[in-house]
């Protein structure tokens, strides 16, 4: 079999969306900054508990990649998804009840950060088990492949995440299948104090998920405008029948990687280099130099996830305990009396 | 109807395949090989590649792969080799099939049965040779089966397939070849234990690949004068304690016969249970019979020895009733 | 000496390391990171990155590495960061540390110490919070080991590394900050069980994580006039039933504190061993306090229902005694 | 990192060989020969039991591999491992009487065919797990680097065993940590009954292993020559410690998978055209034309190791059973009281 290809990225150039279509992915980008910002604070007033994992820096990938997929895909992420779950359409009060551990989040409050999920939008959660929503995806993809259903099922992970066998497995059975599964590595250099040249003898992850003859492309996770034209490219092939396909968004995270982290692995000057990178300050200049973006209108949309982040701590906190009565729910499925 | 415990595991796919499209059966040598046990044989060709999926050698991935074909709409049979081979696909079974719904508030449940042989007795050594049902009957959100006649191996898939919940139902391999009579009526439950065979002096609880043993110690017994009720667990989870502490309060006595090692096994929570529930109808300690502490070894004799053997049942129940 | 049981078993590592240039210590951050409980802070500056060996994640591998390791002639240390990824390793454990010894008719031992994290409590769900320990005490092959004090964090790791065969030892991630005196002799065995308080009215048995619920229940119960014994397993397996028999012949009353899931949990086993050999000495059933049957929850108050705690260990004492 | 070589096999043309080597070798497939026939027939009479996983026509990879390996050097294989344990030296009799569930046999009879060890010749065994020496033979070759030993790992595994999850972390392993391991992959194109085009996304294995960073090379299963010549340059590399190597040897398996397999999913025709590679007959006639082997040395040879063969069965037919009593031994290691 040959070698399949390494697609090229579009070009950088202008931003290619109209006004509206930016603004909205602007405005996603920042609700989950606030979002998450206003979590690390909660977390430290003990609102929040149990492992938080925080996606900023990030954010271009989720919102980029998310944007160019349909109603009816399918989206499974990891315990990094907040914007994921966000992006997709769960409601921050849900996402903000869950982390509270209220019966109104979006998994009852059974979950918690790590497993947010929503089946009205076809989001598969939220996995603490790393590379453990891989084969889950090769499933998904399956049985829509089995019933005719023309989705793609989107699955993100961590670069670490390559290192596990699950990774292998699932990445020949969805090309030996000819699958439509997009995977989407969210590669940021890390796996908790793990450096990816300290995990991989193969540094290219392109190189290495080619060696499943899926064709693979590369794009600048730190630049929203990157990531979701190549996603576009991607998801097209996955939905056109032409099997898997694997996206490396290249980013990197802010923040360290939980809330136990003390980050002796990486220097501050590492983390300042790559925030000068930041996708939320490059997109909103960018656009204002394209004259597509205000001030003003940036300021509006600030603001404006900064009242539905208030809303939803709002509602988290009025939401009700479930009752300890109810522990043993949700085991099994109820079934109608027989 | 006479048949084979293989073709009735044989008929209840075929069953399900034929009444429902979203069915399918997946894993290694399912097609092509005709099944490790040829319960699938004739399937490729009859069913097509799409529907009797080979895999590759990816324990994890095809099992994780079941789960989500569940969740998409489908309602995979997912055939694990062995046991054995199952220990490679545990984190999908605990930490995803099972925890799924409960992680999601109640919006996700998975509709998937796995089914793999399980236990030793045919000189196949140490890695070949697990009986870990205990292991399995263990984790909150599955159900675990264990078919030990024909009438199960028959019945048991499709109130399984129906559950909206996984399933796991392990098979014996010393089952496959077991010939036996089956009923017209092939419909039967996966909640309760049955009585094998009724008896007074003492409780003979087993499962699986166990029972026949347990029914041939119990005749053995029988022989002696010793009336020997025998209990066949059938569903290992969620236990039917009822049933069980029944046949314990009539006959005052229990041994139980389990095919995992001695430490930890099923046998364990069943002598549990009854230590906790119904302690105060016990006239005598409980005893089991179990494998012996001791990786399977391959020589025929050493295997003969490490496993439950009738006349060691037979010997247990003796000495417990002092006779 | 005050330390806290982190500190503990960092030293016993440090000490280790020290003392033999065969032991290394190799696992998922364990360098760089300086441990996800940082029990090996600084070890990497001072040891090297050849004996603090960062892995990928690769559980499978890794474990299995460590296997081969042992057989090369090194004592490993493996880290597996907690006992929810090692599913991910049961494969290379059960079917090769564990089995390898016995396939190869004692040619090979291997001797590897496998150290994890187990438990609840911290708010982590489902998939970050399982107690596995009654599982791997099922396997024939490997010891298994729950220090639940600050002298045993320090001293169960030597005997461990000494030991020519698998030993696996679980460090309850709540106990990592409990602090605690360390007396002069830092050795211990890893063989018995221990009496951690006299009492006379009943035993608690109990193990690891549970061990300060279990004693703060003992606590409230002898202010009640209830003078409760408390044994802690230690060694899980082997079980050192001598200890614990003595202390139910004491006390004729049982109750088994345990984080395991109930049913199948290694309170069970506890259980069957008493009620097949010290079941005379009974003047009660038994009883457990165990996880409740259900994935561990998120939400604070749901997760606290569903372990064990004091006040459950106290009632249930209140219910076995019918005061 | 760059995409590693694929080696090019050194070029076919006469045996290079003397003729005391070229005889050694061919006689060491005629024992593995020979005494695999003798096993098919001792499995009818139920004298051997359980599995039993014939090599009869891969003998060039076991033969030629291990006689490119030193004494100090480390062997893992699998199941079907009669032949690397006999080549490596483990005796006629021991194996023999280990799958005739003697105590005499290589692993005190509780091993059985497919759990040969041997510590003398530094045999790892034998596991019936497929894949599971994988990650063995990564810490084997770990603990002779930390400690300074000059030896090579020898890993051998099926194609099947390419798609678990095993391979790949333990290819990764090896890679990252530039590890002695030389695995050898016996491609004979079937895992039990699934072809590899029907297991793997990239048929073709040696690209696969390039995306670890380790360089590979292919050589003809089905000739001794190629194998030897291939192994020592694939065992020399590891061994002058420039990490680990990846070595396909293309062969295939004439008989059934195991003793059970009612081999439905392959034609008659093509084994039989792999038969007439078969790597006995055609090395012996390459060394009759190049006049390094007479008909008569080749009887000799023959008559001798059905002499050995015959000579073993004797052996394990007249050891004795192993003690009923003696069950619990060997679970765990004996220590000196104290
Ligand atoms: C199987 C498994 N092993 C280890 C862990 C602990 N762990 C959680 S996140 C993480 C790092 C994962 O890194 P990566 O895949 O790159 O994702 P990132 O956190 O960088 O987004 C580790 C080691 C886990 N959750 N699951
Ligand atoms: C983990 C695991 N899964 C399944 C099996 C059953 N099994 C034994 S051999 C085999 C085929 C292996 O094929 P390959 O690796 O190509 O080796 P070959 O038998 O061809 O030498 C299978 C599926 C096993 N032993 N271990
Ligand atoms: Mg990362
Ligand atoms: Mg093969």
């Amino acid at each position: 079999m040959s070698v399949p290809p390494m697609i090229q990225p579009p070009p950088a150039g202008p931003v290619p969306w109209d006004k509206t279509f930016a603004k909205k992915l602007l405005a996603d980008m920042l609700r989950i900054r606030r979002m998450e910002e206003k979590c690390a604070e909660l977390y430290g007033e003990q609102k929040i508990r149990g492992f938080l994992h925080l996606y900023i820096g990030e954010e271009a990938c989720a919102v980029g990649a998310l944007h160019a997929l349909a109603p009816d895909d399918n989206i499974v992420a990891t315990y990094r998804e907040h914007g994921h779950a966000l992006v997709r359409g769960v409601s921050m009060n849900a996402i903000m009840a869950e982390m509270f551990g209220k019966a109104a989040g979006c998994s009852r409050g059974r979950g918690g950060s790590m497993h947010l999920f929503d089946a009205a939008t076809r989001f598969y959660g939220g996995n603490a088990i790393v590379g453990g929503g891989l084969p889950l995806a090769v499933g998904l993809a399956l049985a829509d492949k089995l019933q005719g259903r023309q989705a793609v099922t989107a699955c993100f992970f961590g670069e670490g995440a390559m290192a596990e066998g699950a990774f292998h497995e699932a990445m020949n059975l969805a090309a030996l299948w000819h699958l439509p599964v997009l995977f989407c590595c969210e590669n940021n250099l890390y796996a908790m104090g793990t450096a990816l040249a300290r995990s991989e003898a193969q540094t290219d992850l392109c190189a290495k998920a080619s060696s499943y003859s899926v064709p693979t492309m590369k794009a600048d996770g730190m630049d929203v405008v990157a990531v979701h034209e190549a996603a576009r490219i991607a998801a097209q092939h996955v939905r056109e029948g032409l099997g898997p396909f694997f996206l490396e968004l290249q980013t990197f995270r802010f923040r360290a990687h939980s809330m136990f982290d003390p980050e002796l692995y990486r220097d501050k000057a590492e983390v300042e280099a790559w925030k000068t990178r930041g996708p939320l300050h490059t997109f909103s200049a960018r656009l204002k130099a394209e004259g597509k973006l205000t001030e003003e209108e940036f300021l509006a949309l600030d603001a404006k996830a900064n009242a539905e982040v208030q809303a939803a701590v709002d509602f988290a906190e009025a939401a009700p305990w479930e009752p300890i009565e109810d522990l043993l729910n949700d085991v099994h499925t109820p079934r109608a009396a027989s | 109807m006479r048949m084979s415990y293989r073709e009735a595991i044989r008929q209840a796919m075929h069953e399900a395949l034929t009444a429902d499209p979203r069915v399918f059966l997946m894993g290694e040598d399912v097609g092509k090989y005709g099944g490790t046990y040829a319960c699938s044989k004739g399937f490729l060709e009859e069913f097509g590649p799409e529907r009797i999926r080979d895999t590759p050698l990816s324990e994890l991935g095809f099992v994780g792969a079941g789960i989500g074909a569940a969740l998409g709409g489908l309602r995979p049979i997912v055939e694990v080799m062995t046991v054995n081979f199952s220990l490679l696909a545990l984190d999908q079974i605990v930490n995803t099939a099972a925890a799924l719904r409960h992680m999601s508030g109640g919006q996700f449940s998975v509709p998937l049965v796995v089914r793999m042989s399980t236990g030793a007795g045919r000189q196949l050594a140490a890695q070949h040779s697990h009986s870990l049902e205990g292991w399995y009957a263990h984790i909150p959100g599955i159900k675990v089966l264990a078919p030990a006649t024909i009438a199960d191996a028959r019945g048991m898939l499709a109130p399984a397939l129906a559950d909206p919940d996984p399933v796991v139902i392990f098979e014996h391999a010393q089952l496959y070849n077991l010939e036996g009579e089956l009923g017209e009526n092939v419909q039967c439950d996966i909640a309760s234990a049955a009585v094998r065979r009724e008896g007074a002096a003492v409780t003979l609880i087993t499962y699986g690949g166990s029972l026949p043993k347990t029914l041939a110690a119990a005749d053995e017994l029988a022989g002696a004068g010793i009336d020997a009720e025998v209990v066949d667990l059938r569903v290992l989870r969620p236990l039917d304690t009822a049933t069980l502490f029944a046949s314990v309060k009539k006959t005052r006595r229990a041994v139980v016969v389990d095919e995992g090692w001695k430490s930890g096994s099923l046998a364990a929570e069943v002598m549990a249970r009854i230590a906790e529930e119904a302690f105060f109808e016990l006239d005598a300690p409980l005893k089991r019979v179990c494998s012996e502490e001791v990786p399977i070894p391959y020589a025929r004799h050493m295997e003969e020895a490490a496993l439950p053997q009738a006349p060691k049942i037979v010997a247990a129940v003796r000495e417990l009733l002092g006779k």
